[in-house]
């Protein structure tokens, strides 16, 4: 199980989001209160850039004129045509079995556990290629199969010289890690 | 277009006695500064939708009659946006008693009633905080949403008991006349709290400010908005409604009244031969106007002949109609000696400064 | 050149082999004074002094072909659908109809005196039931409100909405605004609470133009642009949350046209799913709450005779339910009584229409 | 807040056809961009002071400020659509396109003093010749024109309708009054001579309310009216006689979605086999004209649940297979994608590629792909 | 009609007055008697689809066609419908120099304008042919489609220089404000062939009638026509209407007066503001109201006090020379001639002008024999 590193933790502070090119994928990272989670940056509508959308309060309502809001900052609203989705579930709002974006494990994994070990080409084709443009709700759903489960932390990680993409890494840091799943 | 305005400058004036100001303007300078009043949801609805507020506006900003030049607040925002110019150009320039609040927040266009009630609530609570707990010669009239009765009604029994609160805001052009049924939920929950109901020039329910159809100009628009109060009160004569709420005021801001006369003259003439069709009608319409309604006295839409309004004065039958009013920060006189009409009889003054005012609104001697 | 005008085939019934419902047929006022055994004196003296002489206003002019099919007007010289006599023979017999639901469109919604609305409204509704529901048990009737001041609307319901043969309430859907606002709720209460029916049909006259542009030049323009205010009224519906707040508030669109209803829900549907936060308390997609809480009468068809398209356009419609048979005596939609349903039907299709979707919809036992 | 990396996966994407998007709304980058291009200073000054009056309680707020795709903001600050170079990036060179209709939103004929109607309409014309069909060979736009008031607006024709840049006019959906309504036809005839078609795009307002029984209360009951107020224009252009008196007139419908058309199209001819004395200058079926005289682009699409009845549509009115035009409505929220927005299914031979761009090089007259001007 | 005999003689010995009655109603006896005066397609129109105005705006009368319950014609005729009786009862009555008709048809107010012209052009004819030629006395408005400025030059055109047409007949309730360009071709028209506008009470626009919706009563139906005229009274001066058309002449029909004065005076307020958004606007907008406004008279004003009536009058002295007496009959809120004007010391020559010579003056109407 592929996993990157794609920045360090201050680089996304709470509220704020950072928009990555790892595995040939673009993924979004959110950091939601302190907390880490990743969606496929590609709405399952018409492909369009989700995780560049606002993100906004979980909405319901009991009955006409009334607005139960919780949840500030939980739900990524796509940028074109408005669809909802749960940052920490990849969940459509009108549909949360059929219509899903794919979500990613993320960890949190200090600098120290991440320097000195060979093995970074193996990272780069553990990853599956994009889906191609025009995949239906549905089809982008069923590659999404393991979207619920969250793999235990560092298993099947090789230590090495880890460098993703852009990240030179260092020990005194603490780094946000994405794990492709297969 | 600002050369035209360029010799004035908001300038106060001495009327010998201290004065009630029943049409004082006072603007939200942004959505963001009700923020404070508002919930989650509706900021965070304001900060991602297109949706900053009421787009509509009876005063536009360009147009010389919607501001003097100088009310400008030093710090930016509209004129009469801060409390401290208002204090300075209108409480202690003109001698202010007591100075009642006009918000002209036009919640009437927006057509989500939920978004309606909010945004009233918000400037409320916004005029209540920042206004009268402020400043102790200020009272508000408080913004309802109209569209929706029965809301309006709700914020009326929200914040109607507040001291500081006189009266109802109502836009005088509206989807249907007042007097309609479907209004008196409002009235009621006015009557309730013993507040003044208020109809002020403007309001954009999205029907035509005028019977047949969109005029091309402001200024159209602008004169044609004393028919609109007139449609207003030959209905809430005829329809019962003073009937129906034997306490009810009505007090119609910045409504002009020249044209008064004649139309009482006129719906007196018709209720003799029609008034078989509202039988609730007991008395002559004019009756219901001298006894449960004032006006504004601005703007004054006077004649060049002073004798003229000296004798509509009299034609009103009534020394009580009329309440002194700067309509600031409005473009309404060139100099303050033009604020009144002049040859007033002494009585005539008092009760015009402040009398009617402290009678109508129930204004306790400060 | 000029067209002669077309001139309406005669009325005629068809047995399909089984009894119908028909959910649309039209009884019209003779005359106001036909209305004076059930008004009070001072409505009475009202009308004869007056220039008052009921409602001006009508969806369907008199000399319209549309309006009437031939030899539909009475002996007696009322307007067509005036007589009990010829709606039993051209409509319940002629069409073997075991249950008939009388719309009256008095356009009492015209009248801007809310009490004189209200006395005429309440007139109609005892002339119904007077002359029509007290003397042919196969009649059922539609009642009409003061729709201008929804809580006189409210009581009038209160006062007729419990007899048994009054099954739904008249909303033109023309209307002061739409009725998914909340000023409506007192009137759907009602409705609700005496479990009636409530019934959007062709017309109204509100004083507002029937389209978004303002006033068309000729009625061939209104009759096809109504099918767009049933669409926005169904969007006012779903949208204001109506459904939700009345749980088990049934509405018939009569005389809407049904054809344009897979487009609409395309669109909708697609629309919701980007904005539903401004109305988060419509749970589901808008044409489940259609399919769901809807019905619409069968005529006009609006639809060629293909038997292809009609199936495409009920695999669409994903119901067979949604629709329910109307003869709209006495207009004119079809030209041979054969006509009177789409071709190539399935058995299912045709007895559902005929007969088992209204009798579900309106609790016929 | 958003942190990007330099181009994005997301941002290039490959189409089997060239494309000519139909619908794409440039804007002014402030306020006062606009007031360079009066023509005189008496209309300046009065753009500056009172401006436009328009219909006042008529605005519904949309749901995204500019109504923008919240990703379509140009770095370089300004609103969404209002940077050329960005448009280029976003749209242009990311599919590839061949040429793009501009449909400039500011409704100059919403205002209701007609005349600065016309010096708005104009300003804007001369704006989008000197900012966008100037800079870049693959714009086209529609001329804008003070639509409630005839003699202006062929007064605007006769003044900048020859620049090879205006392919059609731009009109508003919503107007005073029906469009088939004589107030018009001065306008008709000159489109007609001068071989314009109509652009007529969602939006507009004239001042009634925008359903037959009032203002409805939301953004979305807005937006989804928006394609039945099609139906009411098309039925008026149509029963008015318009296509008797113009027969070289075309029509564009924009933004109007299209799944309607065949039931319009039966319902027009139910009603008009039978009220035809009422309109004898009809020579043929209402749906003859519609078909021949109307094209319509495609965005919002149609998203039927089962991917078929998109098919079934096409069946039902087979003309639209020639008249349909791919569009973006970039940059929008309810933007359509050209290589995701069509339903994943079997579609007729060789209707993709009218659709995406043989039936707009058709009815615009452009030349097939040009060069292109950067890579 | 005893009554009115009787009525008659105490007149005739109370005064020696000239009368012109600038507001009487010809009515048809049935619609049908139109068709005579249609082509074979607007008859079969007629019949059909008829005309479709804008449903809702109904406020129904307090009696029958408005009427005085004494106008009802023996026969059963409706009022207005018989010309005998009218002379009988009004002309004769009160020994009228002229009545100027003003028909209440509804042709301008018809949604489909082909069907507007076509219906106008027949109710001209008929205006001639039934009263116009029979009776000298009488003088009438060209009714015209005023919705659609090609079709009324047309009709202009066509019949405009018919001697018995003295004015051209609009409703005040029109789909936009009068002074808007869309009636301009009209005014050109109207102003080539030396035609006044008249404006009557009433018609329908397809808008709520007041700025605030739609009113309950006939009563505001009727109150609140004044705020409908004194609505197109800004209209005409704003837009500018009298600069492009100098020579244009409107006569406000049966809307009041009292507002006039008034409304002058809030119209130069907001100008001495506002007057850089109305540039083409060269002089106050109180002096345009002053020279191209004439008004009649009924319903009369009634003030409480009559001496007000002159107070009135004082505010708008030009009135002197605009004010055009009239009957509004056979309408039930009719003003008689010799009662309707208030019991007080009128100024100077005053009567003479308003009962008949500001009428003459402006249609142009001899002065009749035998009379000084």
């Amino acid at each position: 199980m592929p996993k990157y590193v794609v920045g360090t933790v201050d680089e996304i502070a709470p509220g704020t989001r950072k928009i990555v090119d790892v595995g040939g994928r673009s993924i979004g990272v959110f950091n939601v209160n302190g907390e880490y989670f990743a969606l496929l940056n590609r709405c399952p509508h018409q492909a369009g850039p989700l995780c560049k959308g606002n993100v906004y309060g979980f909405l319901k309502s009991g009955a006409v004129g009334e607005y139960e809001y919780g949840r500030p900052g939980e739900i990524v609203r796509c940028p074109w045509h408005g669809w909802e989705f749960d940052v920490k579930t990849g969940q459509s709002w009108f549909d949360p079995v059929q219509v899903r974006v794919r979500r990613y494990n993320v960890t949190v994994t200090p600098g120290s556990e991440l320097v000195g070990v060979e093995g970074d080409e193996q990272i780069a084709e553990g990853a599956p290629p994009p889906p191609e443009p025009g995949t239906t709700p549905a089809e982008v759903a069923a590659s999404t199969g393991d979207a619920g489960e969250t793999e235990p932390g560092m298993e099947g990680m090789v230590k090495g010289p880890y460098v993703a993409e852009t990240y030179p890494v260092t020990v005194e840091r603490e780094y946000v890690v994405v794990e492709i799943g297969r | 277009m600002e050369q035209s305005t360029a010799a004035l400058a908001p300038r106060g004036f001495d009327l010998g006695q201290p004065v009630i100001d029943v049409d004082i303007h006072c603007n939200v300078p942004s959505a963001q500064a009700l923020f404070p009043y508002l919930s989650a949801h509706w900021r965070e609805y304001i900060a991602y939708s297109a949706f900053k507020g009421p787009t509509d506006t009876a005063y536009p900003a360009g147009a010389p009659t919607t501001a003097l030049p100088g009310t400008r607040p030093a710090e930016g925002g509209p004129p009469a946006s801060s409390l401290a110019l208002i204090r300075e150009h209108v409480l202690d320039a003109w001698n202010v008693e007591v100075g009642i609040l006009n918000c002209a927040y036009a919640v009437e266009s927006l057509h989500n009633p939920d978004t309606a009630a909010t945004m009233a609530a918000a400037v409320n609570d916004w005029m209540i905080h920042e206004w009268l707990e402020q400043e102790p010669r200020l009272r508000a009239s408080i913004v309802v949403p109209s569209r929706v009765p029965e809301m309006a009604a709700k914020e009326i029994d929200r914040v109607g008991g507040h001291p500081g609160v006189v009266q109802v805001y109502l836009p005088v052009v509206s989807e249907a006349p007042y007097g309609h049924r479907r209004y008196w939920p409002i009235f009621e929950a006015a009557a309730r709290h013993d507040l003044v109901v208020s109809l002020q020039f403007g309001g954009s329910p999205g029907n035509p400010p005028t019977g047949s159809g969109w005029p091309s100009y402001y200024l159209e628009e602008y004169v044609a908005m004393s028919q609109v109060f007139q449609t207003q009160i030959l209905n809430l004569c005829v329809e019962g409604v003073f009937d129906h709420f034997p306490t009810l005021r009505i007090a119609m801001i910045e409504s002009g009244w020249t044209w008064l006369p004649s139309l009482m003259w006129r719906i007196d003439k018709d209720w003799k031969g029609l008034r078989r069709e509202v039988p609730w009608n007991m008395q002559p319409p004019s009756d219901y106007v001298r006894e449960r309604m004032r006006f504004s006295l601005q703007p004054l839409d006077a004649s060049p002949d002073p004798r003229h309004m000296l004798t509509l004065i009299d034609q009103l039958g009534s020394d009580d109609l009329l309440m002194f009013s700067t309509d600031y920060p409005h473009w309404q006189f060139d100099s303050p000696e033009e604020a009144l009409p002049a040859g007033l009889s002494p009585t005539q003054r008092r009760k015009i400064l402040s009398e009617n005012a402290r009678d109508f609104y129930r204004l306790s001697k400060q | 050149m000029t067209v002669q005008p077309v001139t309406p085939p005669v009325a005629r019934g068809h047995n399909f082999g089984q009894p119908v419902i028909d959910t649309d047929i039209h009884c019209t006022v003779p005359s106001a004074q036909a209305l004076f055994p059930y008004l009070s004196a001072h409505w009475r003296e009202y009308i004869s002094t007056s220039a008052f002489k009921g409602p001006v206003d009508t969806p369907y002019p008199s000399g319209a072909p549309t309006s009437a099919l031939d030899g539909t007007r009475p002996a007696d010289g009322g307007p067509p659908g005036s007589s009990l006599q010829l709606i039993r023979e051209q409509v319940l017999d002629a069409w073997s109809v075991e249950i008939g639901i009388l719309n009256c469109s008095y356009s009492v919604d015209g009248i801007a005196a809310p009490d004189t609305a209200a006395a005429m409204a309440s007139a109609v509704n005892d002339w119904l039931i007077a002359e029509w529901l007290d003397k042919e048990p196969r009649l059922r009737a539609t009642m009409l409100v003061p729709t201008r001041v929804p809580e006189m609307a409210a009581k009038e319901i209160e006062r007729v909405g419990g007899h048994p043969g009054i099954v739904q309430v008249m909303l033109p859907v023309v209307a002061q605004a739409l009725y998914g606002q909340r000023r409506w709720w007192p009137l759907f209460e009602a409705i609700e609470r005496h479990n009636l029916v409530a019934s959007f049909q062709f017309g109204g006259a509100s004083g507002f133009p029937m389209t978004s542009s303002g006033w068309p030049s000729h009625y061939v323009e209104e009759y096809v642009d109504m099918a767009q205010v049933f669409q926005s009224q169904l969007l006012s519906i779903v949208s204001e949350g109506l459904l939700d707040k009345f749980p088990t508030l049934r509405l018939a669109m009569i005389e809407s046209g049904w054809s344009w209803l897979p487009g609409f829900f395309w669109r909708f549907d697609k629309v919701w799913k980007g904005l539903r936060r401004e109305t988060p308390w419509v749970k589901m997609l808008p044409s489940e709450y259609v399919k769901e809480r809807m019905r619409f009468s069968l005529q006009p068809l609006d639809l060629p005779r293909d038997p292809v398209i009609v199936q495409q356009i009920f695999e669409q419609l994903d119901s067979d339910t949604l629709l329910m048979f109307s003869t709209d005596y006495p207009h004119w939609h079809f030209d041979t009584p054969e006509e009177a349903l789409p071709v190539g039907l399935t058995e299912a299709q045709r007895a559902r229409i005929l007969y088992d979707n209204a009798a579900s919809f309106y609790g016929f036992s | 807040m958003v942190v990007t990396l330099p181009r994005s996966s997301a941002d290039r994407r490959q189409t089997k056809y060239p494309i000519i998007d139909g619908d794409i709304h440039p804007t002014l980058k402030s306020p006062r961009a606009l007031d360079k291009y009066f023509l005189t200073d008496e209309w300046r000054q009065y753009h500056q002071s009172i401006g436009g009056r328009g219909f006042t309680g008529t605005s519904v707020p949309r749901t995204y400020p500019n109504a923008a795709r919240v990703d379509a903001y140009p770095p370089n600050g300004g609103p969404a659509g209002s940077d050329l170079d960005f448009m280029r990036l976003q749209l242009l060179d990311a599919w590839d396109m061949e040429y793009g209709i501009l449909q400039p939103l500011m409704g100059a004929a919403s205002v209701r003093n007609l005349e600065y109607g016309a010096a708005l309409s104009s300003a804007i014309n001369e704006w989008q010749i000197a900012e966008w069909l100037i800079p870049e060979p693959r714009l086209r736009s529609g001329l804008v024109v003070p639509y409630e008031d005839g003699p202006m607006s062929v007064a605007e024709i006769e003044r900048r309708g020859s620049y090879p840049g205006f392919v059609q006019l731009m009109m508003a959906m919503r107007t005073s009054e029906p469009l088939g309504r004589p107030k018009y036809w001065p306008i008709y005839e000159a489109a007609e001579a001068r071989g314009l078609p109509l652009g007529i795009h969602v939006g507009g307002g004239g001042g009634v309310p925008t359903s037959g029984a009032g203002w409805p209360s939301y953004y979305i009951e807005d937006h989804t009216g928006q394609s039945t107020a099609f139906h009411t224009q098309v039925s008026s252009f149509i029963f008015e006689g318009i296509f008797e008196r113009f027969p070289k007139l075309k029509v564009v419908l924009i933004e109007g979605g299209f799944a309607w058309v065949p039931s319009l199209a039966w319902r027009m001819d139910a009603a008009w086999s039978k009220l035809r004395g009422e309109v004898p200058k009809l020579q043929r079926k209402p749906s003859e004209y519609f078909a021949e005289h109307f094209w319509l682009t495609t965005q919002p699409m149609e998203e039927p649940p089962v991917p078929h009845q998109f098919v079934q549509l096409l069946e039902q009115a087979p003309w639209l297979q020639d008249k349909l035009m791919f569009a973006t409505d970039y940059p929008h929220w309810d933007f359509d994608a050209p290589d995701a927005c069509l339903p994943d299914v079997e579609l007729p031979d060789g209707f993709e590629e009218k659709l995406m761009v043989g039936n707009a090089r058709k009815l615009y007259r452009l030349p097939a792909r040009i060069e292109r001007t950067h890579a | 009609m005893v009554l009115a005999a009787e009525r008659t003689d105490v007149a005739r010995a109370k005064r020696r007055l000239a009368v012109i009655d600038c507001d009487i109603h010809p009515n048809l006896e049935n619609p049908g008697v139109l068709d005579k005066y249609l082509s074979k397609r607007w008859q079969e129109y007629r019949k059909g689809v008829g005309g479709r105005g804008f449903a809702g705006s109904y406020y129904p009368r307090a009696f029958p066609n408005a009427a005085r319950t004494d106008s009802h014609p023996p026969g059963g005729k409706p009022p207005g419908s018989d010309l005998d009786f009218m002379r009988q009862q009004l002309l004769d009555a009160y020994d009228m120099d002229f009545g100027v008709l003003q028909p209440l048809l509804g042709s301008g107010g018809l949604r489909n304008l082909e069907w507007s012209a076509a219906h106008a052009s027949a109710v001209n004819e008929w205006q001639i042919e039934n009263w116009l030629d029979p009776e000298p006395r009488l003088r009438s408005g060209l009714v015209v489609p005023y919705e659609d400025g090609d079709l009324t030059v047309k009709e202009i055109e066509r019949r405009g220089k018919h001697p018995g047409f003295v004015q051209l007949m609009l409703a005040i309730r029109t789909s936009e404000p009068l002074g808007r360009r869309k009636y301009w071709k009209m005014y050109e028209a109207a102003e080539a062939y030396g035609l006044p506008i008249g404006i009557h009470f009433g018609g329908q626009g397809g808008y709520p009638i007041t700025g605030a919706g739609w009113p309950s009563y006939y009563v505001e139906d009727h109150a609140g026509m004044s705020t409908a005229f004194q609505a197109q009274v800004i209209s005409y001066i704003t837009e500018g209407v009298f600069e492009q058309f100098p020579g244009l002449k409107v006569v406000l029909i049966e809307g009041g007066f009292a507002w006039l004065p008034v409304l002058g005076w809030r119209l130069d307020a907001a100008w001495r503001k506002l007057k850089a958004e109305v540039p083409h606007l060269k002089r106050a907008p109180s002096e345009y109201l002053k020279e191209h406004f004439w008004v009649t008279t009924q319903p009369m004003e009634e003030p409480p006090r009559p001496e007000q009536f002159l107070e009135m009058l004082d505010m708008g002295p030009w009135m002197m020379d605009r004010l055009m007496f009239a009957t509004d009959y056979p309408h039930w809120d009719f003003d008689d001639p010799f009662e309707a004007l208030p019991k007080v010391k009128l100024p100077d020559g005053f009567e003479a002008k308003v009962m008949a010579e500001n009428a003459r003056a402006l249609y142009k109407l001899p002065v009749r024999a035998g009379r000084a």
